[in-house]
């Protein structure tokens, strides 16, 4: 039995597999991009929004940080009040599950861990004119005083409701595009239910097309 | 009694005809008022609560049909001026029960002819009225409110994507859109009516025939006494009555809590608006439940846009832009070509809904307390019917047989009736 | 003289483009051109369609709605009536605001046959008789007539026309959040977003017009000093974006305001959406008509659309004109026109009680009669006569304006707005450049302060109206109303019938309802109104100023179609397997793959496999599951066992069914709950609603995981050998012992780990539901049909499902059910448990079954098994009256007979009994009523 | 569109709720009469004015709030997570 490869919801240009996934084959790269993350590991937590295990976290609702866990690098979100999201590299969800519940078991808290991998759609719209793009989906106040580097909010992008995370990516490792005063480029990482994945980056590929918005292929957390 | 039956014209509704226009244009003799200024009375044998197309029948019937002509309608603004005013004025009985549609049935029955009957023309165009299913949900209950129809004689049929683009050239009927239109409830006898027509027409009417319309003359109390109606509180200062009828939508909760009447309502705006004329071109009202749209094309050339209620408990007028945005998103899902047209103006008027999209109507737990109110977003339909139920009502004291389903009783013990079925977009 | 119109026998007209003025907006070195009526004419750029027309000479643009009267230039900008054109396919072109560009083919509406002649202008001479009211006075009788009076009546529509083709258009929004939106980009405009940027503001700056600068535009020298001043500033401070072509067309609750920006590259219209701390309403003033006999002919315009036309077009009105003035605007029209070799042959002064009676011509304008009783020949009559405030954004935001007498114009109330709105510019009052500018200045910053800041709201300066003379109408009739054609002899009449107020006089007379919405016409009216019922102005008030303030498109509010969409991870697979899809809700879900029947039978006789990936899937954690489920659930739960799955129903406290499912116990303090495909979101928020609002002592934990597993129904009875071909016995023992019926197993799939396996039976036959990690969904199902090529396996689709589950008489809720149903006429007799001490709909489910009066859902074979009641056919008792529907139905493949089920009141629900059916096409059928279960009622099958 | 100001997630578009209506008690399923159930079920008071509402803020932190709201004004006066009883203080 060949070993099954994972797919993303939404389709990739030319193809590769990766870390057991198929994957978009092209480089990452341009002024203005849209790529798949799906494959990165995604376990989600709930526990008490102001207790133990957020501070085991090591952030609360709306903001992020990176952090290693115990399994490798990975971008802690606070998605929800007594929610988080945590991104790791693919192929590590299982590790970082393992290592998340073992981080919380001491808190005595009620808290689950889940594996939500699978379940969720995740692209990365990057670029300096990412807010431009965003904004005509997307309600939010998107500047630096509202939403800085390191936001995290839910609400809706053109009808779906979705996890959006302010990432910045550092300017000087992706020469041509355009930094911002802090040093990196506008990045946010949106992150929905599986199913609506493929209309997520058609919506935004279509708000972004009068930007030169492009299908780029996966980054990855770095 | 005086007056006649429904189809019998008073004599002294006459006065409107071409030839009338036709002396008066030639000799410029002012037309005389439409309905007369009174004194505010000190007592009347009813006063009935809201200068709407409800209020102003239920006079002219009561008036007309029941000899009652010590009667007063007090409006707090102008006549016309609530909802009667503000709705797109969409007339039909396709509905889903059959006590819905026995009583719709008469009011477009009423309608047919009331131009006559008020020597006033209300330009009821029926031009066929058309409700789309995009999913197989909805063309099923197409199905069964057609049954039901059928079976009332009311002209209803479902009709396929072919016949469908016959009637309206405008609709993108393929399979390639989001929401694919997979037939239609096509009721012929549908249309629309020039809605503040029917307003001034029964105004006249009940004018003539002796009812007092005060307008201006806003109700801040309803006095009870050992269980009855003795009187209520105006701006005016105070009538004695042992009947009054609250004829009122948007207030009619408040003005049943001046009675100490709890109502089963909630009150919501629902918004409609008006685009720039353009020639004709649309000759059916047209109606999406699951795109929350409806559209008629007046005589003017405008289009008229109306959606559900707003969503949540609110008495603000003000209007909204997710409502404009929406209507026009899913006009243009329906209709492509319209994407040049202008919207002019919106609007909002008040809706009292009830649990089981259906009126309240008849006696409450007050003596001489009655109701006409629940009425969500169906009530000028309605208008003729009610007002001739109502005027029985009040001068028996009894509810007639076509609005027994409709009692306030109803809710608390648990026989509600069946229009929430149908009843998401009823328009 | 060539320019006087307009019968068919008028000479060509002739150029009347004048030499080069300091303000011109027009690009001379190049033309443009397009097609008046199919004839060949050019312009500049920056020429708008009518004063390019207007240039060359063109006077008569338009015929009126109801009299076909011919009409020209009033406004010479975005409200004129005048000069509403078809463009190509677009209608209601505002002909003096749109820019010309190359090839655009404009024609006059509603003319027939032609501009010029005109055979509905025989309206005109019925004028008498087509006053006021006339429609509701005629056409009463006879009835059957009516019909054939409107089709007529509509022939008469003045508008442009639509086409069904669509064409290319692109349209799209945009939110933003600037601190503090300025509506209007004149002096005051420009002023106020200055200073709101200085103080730190982001500021978004919006003009109607195509540039900045308002009245400044076509002012004097000094002006224009002033003017390019005030652009110096507004480019060089940063912190502003300037939209113009733009227009502010609303206000709504907490500052939510609609822009419309047009002239974008690429896009034919932009919504933005501004979310804005604070609104600065900085219009500037409208000039307002004054009402006379003759006073729609073409020649009679403003004094703004003449001095538009000669300082910034560079078109001569005229060529022999009466100017009648009431204020200093007036006056520099004078200047104007004498500057532009225009005769003025008289200048009439209101302030000192001179004026326009009357105005002559037929076709345009040939003289004026003034009060004093001369006559004066002229071909141009000019008004400057007042102003009216355009407070609509203002009464959008809660304000009243209130009329003020010696200024004669409505002004805004500053004690009735919002804190997060404030007015600047000539719409508070009047003053030099330099005062208005001071004002917006003080208002700019006031505006960046409360946006900023957030300190409590900090006084603004006003600046006081000019006193003004109450100039409305000369009482000699005219049209108060050009777009609509109501004149003064129509108000005055409506009030004689009693529609005495104003709102039910502009009802009864359509005025300011037509596409300028009053904003020339409202004060005109209310004065009428006032004069005809003996009130004052003040006491008469104005009418409510709606949204929109502007018209916009429909193309412009929608924007892009957004309509989410939900796929399966296996719908590449079925289209390419050509699958018919079916719209259902946000999902596109397999229909049938060519052939339900021979589907259903693969079912019964081998396997078939379904995609039901939409079906909801709650992921529930945490001690107190049991209790929630016990709540919730109209059946028992506290005793499910670890791998076990049990039916639910869940109603809600009306007793109305609400949705239904399985839900599993995969561990100790771990449940996997499904839901309907509809209800998935419902039940979600249902769950949450209960645990947060009822129960949050509870710890539980809800997860949707509806699209984190592909699920895939395997049924038929070779489910248990295709499964097993991609499990492992040491892993998931699939053996009837080891996994019987109704229960869960966790374990590897095809390869993919973490798989959950349901056995449970919606078709009736043996079946397994697989809910594989969604990522390796079309890995599994590719297997599963290569696996099962030799045991017959087929996919199938929603119908046949629909077909499986009817022959079982197992109900859909909100098909078999409706939205008053409640439990008990559900056929759930067995499943509700009344014993319980507590879940949702209780009572009322109590109170049903001891009524005991309810509709049952039941069984129904009609007697000749080849007739098919369709779904919604009326059970019919003897009287005729209404027993009951039919709920579901279709031919059963496997019993080779129709079947349904049926809503039926009670007396006709006894299995045996014979009921009439009355069939769509009249016909009645005969009818048994069963047990709901059509084939194995047994559950034989299914238990293998 | 007015605003909600969620005690998590600060003011959003009220198009991001659901509507829940009137903030209510529910009866003791075991003793309740007909009556009092029936008007836990239809009746509220429909307040022109002040109104406390539920309000499920489902595409934002899927809580659900307690809001005190006018109802012809649209202010809202105050908001609080129903079940933590959190106003927005102290959150990060």
């Amino acid at each position: 039995m060949s070993s099954p490869l994972a797919r993303s919801p939404i389709p990739p240009g030319p193809a590769t597999e990766r870390d057991g996934w198929e994957v978009d084959a092209r480089v990452p790269g341009g002024p203005l991009t849209l790529s798949d993350e799906t494959p990165l590991a995604k376990v989600h937590v709930r526990a008490p929004f102001d207790g133990a295990s957020r501070a085991a976290l090591g952030v609360g609702f709306r903001r992020t940080r990176r952090a290693d866990l115990g399994a490798g690098e990975v971008l802690v979100v606070g998605s929800g009040p007594g929610e988080w999201l945590v991104l790791g590299a693919p192929g590590t969800a299982g590790a970082l599950r393992a290592a998340v519940e073992q981080r919380l078991a001491g808190t005595g808290e009620f808290t689950s861990v889940l594996d939500l991998t699978h379940g969720r759609a995740l692209v990365r719209l990057h670029g300096a004119a990412a807010p431009a793009v965003l904004a005509g989906v997307c309600a939010i106040d998107l500047a630096d005083a509202v939403t800085p580097d390191g936001s995290a909010f839910r609400t809706s992008v053109a009808g779906v409701v979705t996890d959006v995370v302010r990432d910045d990516l550092g300017g000087t490792q992706r020469s041509g595009a355009a930094a911002s005063d802090n040093g990196g480029v506008r990045s946010y990482l949106l992150h929905c239910e599986r199913s609506s994945g493929r209309y997520l980056a058609d919506a935004l590929l279509d708000a972004g097309r009068l930007s030169g918005l492009a299908m780029t292929g996966f980054r990855g957390l770095a | 009694m005086s007056g006649g039956n429904g189809n019998g014209r008073p004599e002294k509704l006459r006065g409107y005809s071409a030839w009338s226009l036709l002396r008066r244009g030639l000799t410029h003799e002012d037309w005389p008022r439409a309905w007369r200024e009174h004194e505010l009375r000190s007592s009347y044998d009813a006063v009935i609560i809201g200068g709407g197309v409800h209020g102003l029948a239920t006079a002219y019937y009561l008036a007309r049909d029941h000899g009652m002509r010590n009667i007063a309608v007090l409006e707090k603004a102008y006549v016309g001026g609530g909802g009667s005013g503000r709705n797109t004025a969409i007339l039909r009985s396709n509905y889903l029960t059959p006590e819905g549609v026995r009583f719709y049935d008469r009011s477009v029955k009423l309608y047919e002819h009331l131009a006559a009957d008020l020597n006033f023309n209300v330009m009821f165009s029926q031009r066929g009225h058309l409700t789309l299913a995009h999913n197989d949900a909805s063309l099923r209950t197409m199905h069964w409110r057609t049954e039901v129809n059928k079976l009332q004689d009311v002209d209803s049929e479902v009709i396929g994507p072919d016949r469908i683009a016959e009637l309206v050239p405008y609709l993108d009927v393929s399979d390639e859109t989001r929401y694919p239109i997979l037939g239609a409830l096509y009721h012929p006898p549908g249309g629309i009516v020039r809605h503040d027509a029917v307003v001034w027409g029964y105004a006249r009417g009940a004018d003539v025939h002796g009812a007092h319309i005060h307008q201006q003359t806003e109700v801040t109390g309803i006095d009870v006494s050992g269980g009855r109606v003795t009187g209520v509180q105006t701006n005016r200062g105070r009538i004695a009555t042992p009947v009054v009828l609250n004829a009122t939508a948007g207030w009619s909760s408040l003005i049943s809590d001046m009675a100490g009447v709890a109502m089963p309502v909630q009150t919501s705006p629902l918004q409609a608006a008006v685009t720039e004329p353009v020639r004709p071109f649309l000759d059916t009202v047209v109606v999406s439940g699951t795109l929350h749209v409806y559209v008629s094309q007046t005589d003017r050339g405008e289009l008229v846009f109306g959606a559900s209620v707003d969503p949540f408990a609110s008495y603000s007028m003000r209007g909204s832009l997710e409502f404009t945005e929406g209507i026009a998103g899913h006009v243009l899902e329906l209709m492509p070509a319209l994407h040049r047209m202008r919207l002019l103006r919106q609007w909002s008027g008040l809706c009292d809904m009830t649990p089981d999209y259906s009126p309240i109507m008849g006696p409450t737990p007050v003596e001489g307390f009655y109701v006409d109110v629940g009425w969500g977003t169906y009530g000028f339909k309605a208008g003729p019917v009610s007002g001739e139920a109502m005027a029985a009502c009040l001068a028996t004291g009894k509810p007639p047989e076509i609005i027994s389903s409709f009692g306030l009783d109803r809710f608390l013990s648990g026989r509600l009736v069946g229009e929430k079925g149908a009843a998401a977009v009823g328009h | 003289m060539s320019i006087l119109p307009t019968t068919r026998r008028t000479a060509t007209p002739t150029s009347q483009r004048l030499g080069h003025r300091a303000g011109e907006v027009i690009d001379r070195s190049r033309t443009v051109s397009f097609t008046w009526n199919g004839r060949p004419l050019s312009g500049h750029p920056g020429d708008t369609i009518a004063s390019a027309l207007a240039a060359a000479g063109e006077r008569v643009l338009s015929r009126s709605y109801k009299y076909h009267r011919p009409r020209g230039l009033l406004t010479a900008d975005y409200l004129d009536p005048g000069a509403f054109f078809q463009v190509g396919d677009e209608p209601n072109v505002r002909g003096a605001h749109r820019l010309l560009e190359a090839g655009m083919a404009v024609s006059s509406q509603n003319t027939w046959p032609s501009l010029r002649f005109d055979l509905k202008a025989a309206n005109g001479l019925a004028g008498r008789f087509l006053a006021t009211g006339f429609y509701y006075k005629t056409f009463i009788k006879p009835e059957p007539l009516w019909p054939l009076y409107e089709k007529v009546l509509r022939t008469f529509v003045h508008a442009g026309a639509i086409t069904p083709d669509p064409g290319a258009a692109y349209y799209d929004k945009r939110h933003a959040h600037p601190d503090v939106v300025v509506a209007g980009g004149g002096p005051a405009g420009m002023a106020a977003a200055v200073a709101a940027a200085r103080a730190g503001a982001s500021v978004m700056l919006v003009e109607e017009d195509h540039q900045l600068g308002g009245h400044l535009r076509w002012g004097d020298g000094a002006a224009l000093a002033r003017l390019r001043a005030l652009r110096a500033q507004v480019a060089a401070q940063p912190g502003i974006e300037v939209l113009t072509d733009a227009v502010v067309t609303g206000r709504f609750d907490d500052n939510w305001i609609p822009i419309v920006a047009r002239s974008l590259p690429g896009i034919t219209e932009r919504l933005v959406k501004a979310r804005a701390a604070v609104l600065v309403v900085a219009p500037g003033l409208i000039e307002r008509p004054y009402v006379f006999a003759g006073n729609d002919l073409p020649g009679v315009m403003l004094s703004t659309a003449a001095r538009r036309l000669v300082n910034l077009y560079a078109v001569r009105p005229g060529s022999r004109a009466v100017v009648m003035s009431a204020n200093p605007e007036g006056d520099a029209a004078v200047a104007d026109l004498e500057a532009a070799g225009v005769e003025v042959a008289a200048v009439l002064d209101a302030r000192r009680q001179q004026g326009v009676a009357r105005a002559h011509g037929r076709g345009g304008l040939r003289a004026v009669e003034t009060t004093d009783g001369r006559r004066i020949e002229a071909d141009l009559l000019v008004t400057a006569t007042g102003w009216t405030a355009p407070t609509s954004l203002l009464n959008q935001s809660g304000d009243r304006p209130v009329y003020d007498q010696a200024a004669a114009r409505f002004v805004p109330d500053p004690d009735r707005m919002p804190a997060n709105v404030l007015a600047a510019g000539g719409i508070v009052g009047d003053g030099t450049v330099d005062q208005l500018v001071e004002q917006a200045d003080a208002v700019g910053r006031e505006a960046a302060r409360r946006a900023t800041g957030g300190s409590a709201a900090g006084t603004v300066p006003g600046l006081r109206p000019a006193p003004h003379p109450e100039l409305f109408a000369a009482g000699t009739g005219g049209f108060v109303d050009l777009c609509e054609d109501v004149s003064a002899k129509d108000i005055t009449t409506a009030v004689a019938e009693g529609y005495d107020s104003v709102e039910l006089a502009k009802r009864y007379t359509t005025v300011t309802m037509g596409p300028t919405q009053g904003k020339l016409e409202t004060v005109n009216a209310v004065a009428l109104v006032a004069h005809a019922t003996g009130r004052s102005i003040a006491e008469t008030g104005t009418t409510t100023w709606r949204p929109v303030y502007a018209p916009v498109t429909l193309g412009a509010l929608a924007g892009r179609p957004r309509e989410p969409v939900r796929y399966s991870p296996m719908q590449p697979w079925h289209e390419r397997h050509g699958a018919t899809p079916l719209v259902a809700g946000q999902w596109i879900r397999p229909e049938h793959y060519g052939d339900p029947a021979a589907e259903v039978t693969a079912v019964r006789t081998a396997v078939g496999i379904i995609d039901v990936t939409p079906i909801g899937k709650l992921d529930l954690r945490g001690p107190d599951v049991a209790e929630l489920l016990n709540l919730l659930y109209v059946n028992k739960w506290s005793k499910l066992g670890v791998g076990r799955v049990r039916y639910g129903v869940m109603c809600a406290d009306d007793g109305v069914v609400l949705d239904d499912g399985v839900t599993g116990r995969l561990g100790e303090d771990h449940y996997l709950m499904s839901t309907t495909s509809s209800g998935a979101a419902t039940v979600w928020e249902w769950v949450e609603n209960w645990l947060q609002t009822a129960h949050p002592e509870w710890q539980v934990h809800v997860t949707p995981v509806t699209t984190a597993y592909a699920s895939i129904n395997i049924a038929g009875p070779r489910s248990r050998d295709l499964l097993s071909r991609l499990t492992d016995p040491e892993d998931v023992d699939l053996s009837a012992d080891a996994f019987g019926y109704m229960n869960v197993r966790t374990g590897t799939v095809a390869g993919v780990a973490d798989c959950v396996l349901w056995r449970i039976g919606f078709t009736g036959e043996l079946s397994y539901e697989i809910h594989v990690p969604a990522s390796y969904g079309l890995h599994a199902w590719e297997r599963l049909v290569a696996e099962g090529a030799d045991l017959g396996v087929r996919p199938f689709g929603v119908e046949a499902q629909r077909i499986l589950r009817l022959e079982k008489g197992h109900a859909i809720v909100a098909q078999d059910t409706d939205g008053l149903t409640q439990g008990f006429s559900a056929a759930l007799d067995g499943l509700i448990k009344l014993d319980k001490d507590d879940f949702v709909g209780l009572p009322e489910l109590r109170w049903q079954q001891g009524r005991d009066s309810h509709p049952r859902l039941v069984g129904l074979q009609p007697l000749d098994g080849t007739v098919v009641p369709p779904e919604a056919s009326q059970i019919l008792r003897t009287d005729g009256s209404i027993a009951g529907r039919v709920t579901s139905s279709r031919m059963s493949p496997t019993l080779g007979r129709a079947i349904g089920l049926a809503q039926i009141d009670p007396e006709l629900a006894e299995v045996g009994t014979r009921v009439t059916v009355r069939l769509p096409d009249g016909r009645d059928v005969a009818a048994e009523v069963t047990g709901l279960v059509h084939v194995d009622p047994e559950g034989e099958r299914q238990r293998v | 569109m007015m605003l909600l100001p969620c005690p998590w997630c600060g003011p959003r578009n009220a198009t991001e709720f659901r509507f829940g209506g009137e903030a209510g008690r529910r009866p003791d399923p075991a003793s309740a009469s007909p009556e009092e159930w029936r008007r836990y079920l239809y009746f509220h008071t429909n307040p022109a004015g002040w109104s406390t509402e539920t309000w499920y803020h489902g595409a934002g932190c899927r809580r659900f709030l307690t809001v005190e709201r006018h109802t012809v004004t649209h202010e809202v006066r105050a908001a609080r997570d129903t079940a933590t009883g959190t106003t927005g203080e102290g959150i990060s």
